[in-house]
């Protein structure tokens, strides 16, 4: 209903003057947004949510204004040239409920940044793309990113499919790239995967959460466990991961069972798991079918613990699942509990401030309330932007001074990168959250 | 195996409401319908809105919500279909898939890209039928499914408007010559098609979950369904139906849950090649 | 009762109906003979408005009503037969009669439908004990009761006949040309089109001939049944030689 | 003449293309703009053949993204996985995606309707599945990365500048082929059968071998384009290939107009770039994206760019017709006319024959019924070679049964017919046309979606050869015999003053002309016999006697003519023998006179007094 109320309060039509307010200041600092007249088909790059944007212009028009006068000055004290960053997700298609509120964090950080001074006094001038949730349309944004902006970097996009889709071209074009994206054959080399040069990824990797969970079953003396995957593309990863990992930690993977991340119906494949007599199950999904197979799971009256996947500590998932949700345990990230951290996490700090931001002042959380991915695109514009601060714009440099990135606390882990890991998040980011009546809690 | 068959059984149901569905508006107009998948996704949505939204009781939002989709139905009928300058079948076709991309648009403007739940009607714990846990949802969804089946069967025998309803769908001239407002009827099929969908989301969705899109994989289903029933017939889509939630539940618990759709759909191209018109269907009769 | 003047009718482009007028009392039987592709059809379909592409006035009872769409000219009492009874053959005999009173059924009580149908029933004994079979599964004669019971259950001021005959072995034609006249006595008005010439002559009052969408003979149905031009209609031209 | 006139407008198109092809990377030289380019392109390739399947064929695919994964997925697995040669890769992919086009073709073909629609959506599926589960070999959903470019040599077509030229070569080619296709004797054919199975089958084509043809043609177009696209993006997945893009593909038909190869063109860039433009609408896009689309269907449902040319043709037209109100009756004056002096042309039959003994057709005992009523009850009667011989009787005698017995559209339960020395009881209607007999329908089956000229050159399809391939690709000998139909083709038109509209979409016809063009279609492959069914039923009486005088006409030139008609005037008028038919039995037989003068003959039409 909230989400039917604030469409009606934004859907009207965007004033020609909310745009041209923004523009007509000059080099603002706070995000620009490119009109639709250049060239010959104004396309992606126009793309901007109308209702997040006149909610942020109406609600702040104040603050922006006093911003703006403030940093008048030094813009035209600098009379810097904008740093131009892509930043495409999944805006329509079946992954736009991954890829808008990836969207949003996007748009509060780089303003976060640029009214901090930008990158040295550069404001970030962020250029938004849809990948419509498909791997060509994809394509055609980073080639529109790479040739007619000429952007310094992008950031996205946000589901595996599309990160691999336009890996390639992006080694090709050399742009650092800093994916959302859950699997991990995008940060990964050779035969047909090629470089991975230019490609980094935010999310942890899959083995990092397998092996979180793994970690908590061996503490807890499960030794049989039953799987339940999705046949997209992070089901079928984690998949891999899961059968590859399980001796490590002394399991037995005793049935095996796959579903349509769209169906409806898990029952036939929880009733083969249950035959099976497993110690815990573990699901691996994102969306909509995670809660479903929890439900079936209530359904079938089958008492064994459901263990999901660190896609699905959200808010949502308690929401969709109602009741079913009740003492199921996943990975997470720390954004989950992060009140239960202890104070000495360094962490907990940049997720209060973050949370702050996020509810308290944008309000996001109407819409899409904070969720274990939330973080994502925050760290990995925040990498960008500090190694811009340090190396500027060469890509090369650029590229270069990310991979140096050591000790960067972010929300969703402390990142280390090196040339070999494009990643730099271990075992460490991670939690196991529980359910409790609806409660997300730390896990022991 | 009757767990299988339990799950079969209530998925089934809901594609055989849809294709009821498609059935009802192909007998008035002879076309695909595509706007029945969103329906579907109205019909929950709709749910969402009066039951949560506006906390209206269970059973009045429940027919709240199908009023609504009928009207929507015959409002599809009034502006999209009637004033089509072409009575070709694939450009009328054509046409309601694309009020179907408009509706979609719709739909996720006002609802939103989130997934959403509803409750179930009554309780949620599974209740034990022939060694097969059975949800209270699942009755539910049975039960309306045939009560449904049952009035709509009393309403094209009994009702003087259903009769001519179904006079129309066998012989649209005649009825005109009998009175029949031709137009009115088909615009009519498009609202009790609107309702069927409409049911077919509100009981489905308490026990998977709500988005704008829901209805366009059971909606594809559904048409497969009224395919492999035999188009048109309306005994062959609740048949139809309840064969195909059957073989994808079976496929999926005894041979392959990967490939259960293959299975389905093998099976469907498969009787559609040794019975091109379906289990129930009437042969198209060639045209000299 | 009903005067349609210059009546065209144009069926994909061309002009099927050639100025057409015509005609018909209250209480009288005319027939409209003519042979196959005439326009005979097309013509009783504009008097019934189902024929889309038509121009001219049909006027009923001094109303002109041209321009009403074909329920209401079915309210108003104008109530065709059509040609190969056009049943809901998926449908029951009694079904089917209570689709004749569709329009009516809402302002009547169960009562006066079952026994307007009971009417039906005893002028046409043989449905009597077929009322719960599917139409489609009637003979060619007692599908033509249906459909002519049917058009009663309409409460018809005139009623139009198209070709009953057509297809019907020659016994039940004269059964059916024998209901027809039972209608003349009970004071009924009728345009009866027909292929069966001398037969529809024989019960009408008054009859047109109609040639490739025109009118090209009228007059007193005993008159022209001895005209040689209604034989040429039908059997073309004398040969010679 | 008009023929080399629009032999030159599509040369001209070519021309356009090729110029615009050339030209646009010179001036737009930015890759995004080539790749959006290309992506059209790969577009256009598919459509040009799902066009040639749904808008001449009239069979609808909604499997057509899978034919295109199938092209995809072999090049990529083949080049990746099995270091095949990108090329060898592509042409196997070609036959391997033809060879299931064939297996699936056979069956699903058969299907009419949403049948049909369910079929190919059913085979999309399966196929999207297949890909999705077998991942071992295709990467599953993730995905199939590092397909290598093409190249030649050392040379590869590794930027987006190259692939343009070569998607592009490949689209213009796919495009020429077609625009062959369709003006060729196969074209006409595959266009006949969209208008009426029937009729098109009654003129010889091979209706079920031709839409297997044309479905293995489109599936193989489709595959090229989706070996492009791998080796384009070098990465496939399986989300591309899904039955929502089917959908798509079958829009972009539409919208640009079923039957149009230059529609293509604009069906593929405005909607491949329409969802680019209407970002400008961020969330509200699909909104818009419907309801333009809802609107073309709906105000131009025949699609944007069949619209407008039809439009400017009105135009044209109505320029034309100024002034000659009574065209459609003075038409016909110089047919009655063109009977008496022999034109050039006028050996229509191709020989001449006298009145031999042995009967051209012998009907024995023939038998049928229709859910159990019997529609006719062993009849006999015999065509002398040479005669009209009418067939009459009232509405329901069985008539035109008898006629679509003999054409071979239905079996008989009993009996035999013999065309000369043959037995063709059971025949198959295309065979029959073959042998040398042809008919004409009840109502008018001429195909609407042809010019009169190509209606005509139809009727040359049984007993001339030209094939896909020759047409395609304009083989040696194709010519010779293109040149052949379209000359006899239009001597017919000349026969019956149908040469001013021979450019003319048949449906602007009047019905007269409809009638007279259904017979020129019917004599045009010199037929031996002509079955004429009610060929003056709606016509006037100057256009009646213009008909019986071409029928006298096709006597004299040796033509045999079995007549159904129910205007006595000209069954009277034009037969040698009369046989009648009444409830599906023979009633009468013999002279005009005779017939006329038969009690039973009288009382079967007048009917009697009860």
């Amino acid at each position: 209903m909230e989400a039917l109320h604030s469409a009606r309060k934004g859907g009207g039509t965007l004033a020609a003057g909310d745009v041209s307010e923004q523009l007509g200041k000059g080099p603002c600092l706070v995000p620009r947004y490119i009109t639709a007249n250049q060239g010959v088909m104004p396309c992606v790059h126009s793309a901007r949510d109308m209702r997040g944007f006149k909610e942020v212009a109406m609600k702040r028009f104040g603050a922006f204004l006093l911003a703006g006068l403030l940093l008048l000055s030094v813009s035209i004290a600098n009379a810097a040239e904008p740093i131009k960053i892509g930043a495409f997700y999944s805006l329509s298609g079946p992954a736009a409920a991954i890829g808008t509120p990836t969207k949003l964090v996007t748009e509060m950080v780089v303003e976060k940044i640029n009214k901090e001074g930008g990158i040295n006094g550069r404001p970030i001038e962020l250029v938004l793309g849809d990948t419509e949730s498909e791997p060509t349309k994809a394509v055609m944004v980073a080639k529109k990113f790479i040739n007619v902006d000429k952007v310094a970097a992008i950031i996205g996009p946000d589901r595996t499919d599309l990160g691999m889709a336009v890996k390639k071209l992006i080694e090709e074009a050399g742009v650092p790239t800093f994916m959302c994206v859950g699997g991990d054959p995008v940060i990964m080399g050779g035969g047909p995967l090629g470089t991975f040069k230019w490609v980094f990824k935010s999310p942890q990797r899959s083995s990092v959460a397998v092996e979180t969970l793994y970690g908590h079953l061996q503490k807890n003396n499960v030794k049989k466990i039953a799987l339940i995957t999705a046949s997209d593309g992070f089901g079928k990863d984690g998949k891999g991961w899961l059968e590859k990992l399980a001796p490590k930690f002394g399991l037995t993977i005793v049935a095996d069972e796959s579903f349509n991340p769209k169906d409806t119906d898990m029952t036939a494949q929880l009733s083969k798991i249950s035959a099976a007599k497993p110690e815990g199950i573990v699901c691996w999904t994102i969306g909509p079918a995670g809660a479903i197979v929890a439900k079936n799971v209530k359904q079938l009256n089958i008492q064994t613990p459901l263990f999901q996947c660190h896609g699905l500590p959200d808010p949502k998932y308690v929401e969709l699942a109602g009741a079913a949700s009740d003492g199921n345990k996943m990975p997470s990230t720390k954004l989950m509990a992060w009140e239960q951290l202890p104070d000495t996490d360094p962490q907990k700090k940049v997720i209060k401030d973050f949370i702050h931001l996020y509810n308290d002042v944008y309000h996001h959380d109407k819409q899409f309330p904070i969720n274990a991915h939330s973080g994502y695109a925050w760290d990995a514009i925040y990498i960008v932007a500090n190694a811009m601060k340090k190396a500027g714009t060469d890509p090369e440099k650029l590229r270069e001074a990310i991979e140096q990135t050591k000790d960067y606390v972010g929300i969703s882990g402390i990142y280390n990168l090196t040339p070999e890991d494009h990643n730099g998040l271990g075992t460490d980011s991670m939690i196991i959250v529980g359910i409790d009546k609806g409660k997300w809690h730390l896990a022991k | 195996m009757a767990q299988f068959i339990v799950s079969g059984l209530t998925t089934g149901s809901i594609y055989a409401l849809i294709a009821l569905g498609f059935c009802i508006i192909h007998n008035a107009t002879g076309i695909v319908n595509f706007t029945q998948v969103d329906f579907v996704s109205l019909g929950g949505l709709m749910m969402y809105t009066f039951l949560l939204g506006m906390g209206l009781p269970l059973v009045l939002a429940f027919a709240v919500a199908v009023l609504v989709v009928a009207g929507v139905g015959a409002l599809v009928e009034r502006f999209a279909i009637r004033p089509a300058k072409s009575r070709a079948v694939i450009i009328l076709i054509f046409i309601t898939i694309g009020v179907s991309i408009l509706m979609r648009g719709t739909f996720k403007i006002l609802w939103g890209k989130n997934q959403m739940a509803l409750p179930h009607f009554s309780s949620e714990s599974p209740l034990i039928i022939f060694r097969a846990a059975v949800l209270p949802q699942s009755l539910w969804i049975l039960s309306i499914t045939l009560i449904v089946v049952i009035l709509l069967h009393l309403f094209f025998t009994r009702t003087r408007v259903g009769k001519a309803m179904r006079a129309t769908s066998f012989n649209s001239r005649a009825a005109a010559l009998m009175g029949v407002n031709v137009n009115r009827m088909i615009q009519f099929s498009f609202a009790l098609s609107g309702a069927l969908g409409a049911v077919a989301g509100i009981i489905i969705v308490p026990i998977t979950t709500l988005s704008y899109d829901i209805g366009v994989m059971l909606g594809l289903k559904g048409f497969a369904a009224a395919v492999l029933g035999g188009y048109g017939n309306s005994v062959g889509a609740v048949i139809g139906g309840l064969t195909l939630g059957v073989l994808e539940s079976l496929g999926a618990g005894m041979i392959s849950s990967a490939y259960k759709d293959v299975i389905a759909f093998t099976i469907l191209v498969a009787v559609l090649f040794v019975k091109p018109s379906g289990i129930l269907g009437y042969g198209e009769k060639e045209r000299v | 009762m009903l005067r349609v003047e210059n009546l065209e009718a144009y069926y994909r482009g061309n002009r099927a109906l050639k100025s057409v007028s015509l005609e018909v009392r209250a209480g009288e039987i005319v027939c409209l003979i003519g042979a196959n592709g005439a326009g005979k059809t097309t013509l009783l379909n504009c008097i019934s408005a189902v024929h889309p592409d038509w121009s001219g006035i049909v006027s009923f009872e001094g109303r002109d009503v041209s321009r009403a769409a074909s329920q209401a000219r079915v309210r108003l009492g104008i109530v065709q037969v059509p040609e190969n009874r056009q049943l809901f053959g998926p449908m029951t005999v009694e079904e089917n009669l209570e689709m004749g009173a569709y329009l009516r059924a809402s302002r009547m009580s169960a009562a006066d439908l079952k026994r307007e149908m009971e009417a039906i029933y005893d002028r046409f004994p043989p449905l009597s004990n077929r009322r719960k079979q599917l139409a489609g599964t009637l003979s060619g004669g007692e599908q033509q009761m249906v459909a002519i019971g049917r058009g009663l259950m309409a409460n018809p001021r005139l009623l139009l006949l198209d070709e009953p005959s057509l297809g019907l072995a020659p016994l039940v034609v004269r059964e059916i040309f024998r209901i027809i006249k039972e209608f003349k006595q009970e004071g009924r008005t009728i345009l009866l089109v027909e292929q069966n010439a001398l037969g529809a002559l024989a019960i009408s009052d008054r009859a047109y001939v109609l040639e490739t969408g025109r009118l090209t003979l009228c007059g007193e149905a005993s008159a022209l049944m001895q005209d040689h031009r209604v034989r040429s209609a039908f059997l073309g031209q004398q040969v010679t030689g | 003449m008009a023929g080399r006139f629009a032999r030159s407008n599509t040369m001209l198109g070519l021309a356009a293309l090729a110029a615009a092809i050339v030209l646009f990377p010179i001036l737009i030289p930015n890759p995004y703009y080539l790749n959006v380019a290309n992506i059209i392109g790969l577009n256009t390739i598919i459509v040009v053949g799902l066009n040639l399947l749904i808008g001449f064929a009239g069979q609808i695919s909604l499997g057509h993204a899978a034919f295109y994964g199938l092209g995809a997925y072999f090049s990529g697995i083949l080049t990746v996985t099995y270091q095949v040669s990108p090329w060898l890769a592509m042409a196997i992919a070609v036959a391997v995606t033809a060879a299931v086009a064939l297996l699936i073709g056979i069956p699903t073909l058969k299907l009419h309707g949403h049948y049909l629609v369910m079929a190919t959506l059913g085979f999309n599926l399966i196929v999207n599945i297949v890909i999705v589960q077998w991942d071992q070999l295709t990467g599953g959903p993730s995905g199939f990365p590092g397909i290598p470019s093409l190249s030649v040599g050392q040379w590869a077509f590794d930027s987006d500048m190259k692939m343009y030229f070569l998607i592009w070569s490949v689209a213009f080619i796919a495009i020429l082929v077609a625009l062959n296709l369709v003006a060729s004797r196969a074209g006409r054919g595959l266009r006949a059968l969209h208008g009426s199975e029937v009729a098109a089958a009654c003129l010889g084509v091979r209706i079920k071998s031709y839409k297997v043809k044309v479905f293995i043609l489109s599936a193989v177009y489709a595959s090229l384009a989706g070996s492009l696209h791998a080796h384009y993006l070098g990465f496939i997945s399986p989300k591309t290939f899904d039955v929502f893009f089917s959908i798509e593909l079958v829009t972009m038909v539409i919208v640009g107009g079923m039957g149009s190869i230059w529609g293509v063109l604009f069906g593929t860039s405005f909607l491949t770039s329409l969802p680019n433009v209407l970002h400008f609408f961020d969330e509200y896009k699909d909104i818009f994206y419907g309801l333009i689309f809802v609107l073309i269907l709906i105000f131009l449902p025949e699609g944007v760019v069949v619209a407008l040319r039809n439009k400017v043709l009105a135009k044209r037209e109505s320029r034309q017709r100024r002034g000659s109100e009574a065209e459609a009756e003075e038409a016909v004056q110089p047919a009655v006319a063109a009977i008496e002096p022999s034109h050039g042309s006028g050996d229509i039959g191709g020989r001449t024959r006298r009145l031999a003994a042995e009967p051209i057709l012998g009907i024995r005992d023939l038998h049928m019924s229709f859910g159990g009523l019997t529609a006719l009850a062993k009849v006999s009667f015999e065509v002398p070679t040479g005669s009209v011989t009418a067939l009459i009787g009232p509405n329901g005698a069985g008539k035109t049964t008898m006629i679509n017995l003999i054409s071979g559209i239905y079996r008989p339960y009993g009996g035999t017919i013999r065309f000369r020395q043959n037995q063709i009881t059971g025949l198959r209607p295309y065979r029959l046309a073959e042998m040398g007999l042809t008919r004409t329908f009840q109502n008018v089956q001429i195909f609407d979606n042809m010019t009169v000229l190509e209606n005509v050159m139809v009727g040359m399809h049984a007993g001339t050869h030209n094939e896909f391939f020759r047409s395609m690709f304009r083989l040696p000998g194709f010519k010779k015999e293109e040149d052949l139909i379209e000359q006899k083709a239009w001597e017919m038109l000349t026969f019956f003053s149908l040469e001013d509209k021979a450019h003319a979409p048949a449906a602007s016809l009047s019905f007269g002309q409809q009638k007279r063009l259904e017979m020129a279609r019917a004599l045009v492959p010199s037929p031996s016999i002509v079955l004429l069914d009610e060929p003056v039923a709606g016509l006037n009486m100057t256009e009646s006697l213009a008909i019986a005088s071409l029928i006298d006409r096709m006597r004299s030139q040796g033509v045999s003519v079995l007549l159904v008609e129910h205007d006595m005037n000209l069954v009277m008028g034009v037969s040698d023998r009369v046989v009648v038919l009444n409830y599906g039995r023979k009633i009468a037989e013999g002279t005009p006179q005779e017939v006329q003068e038969d009690k039973q003959v009288q009382s079967a039409y007048l009917g009697s007094v009860a």
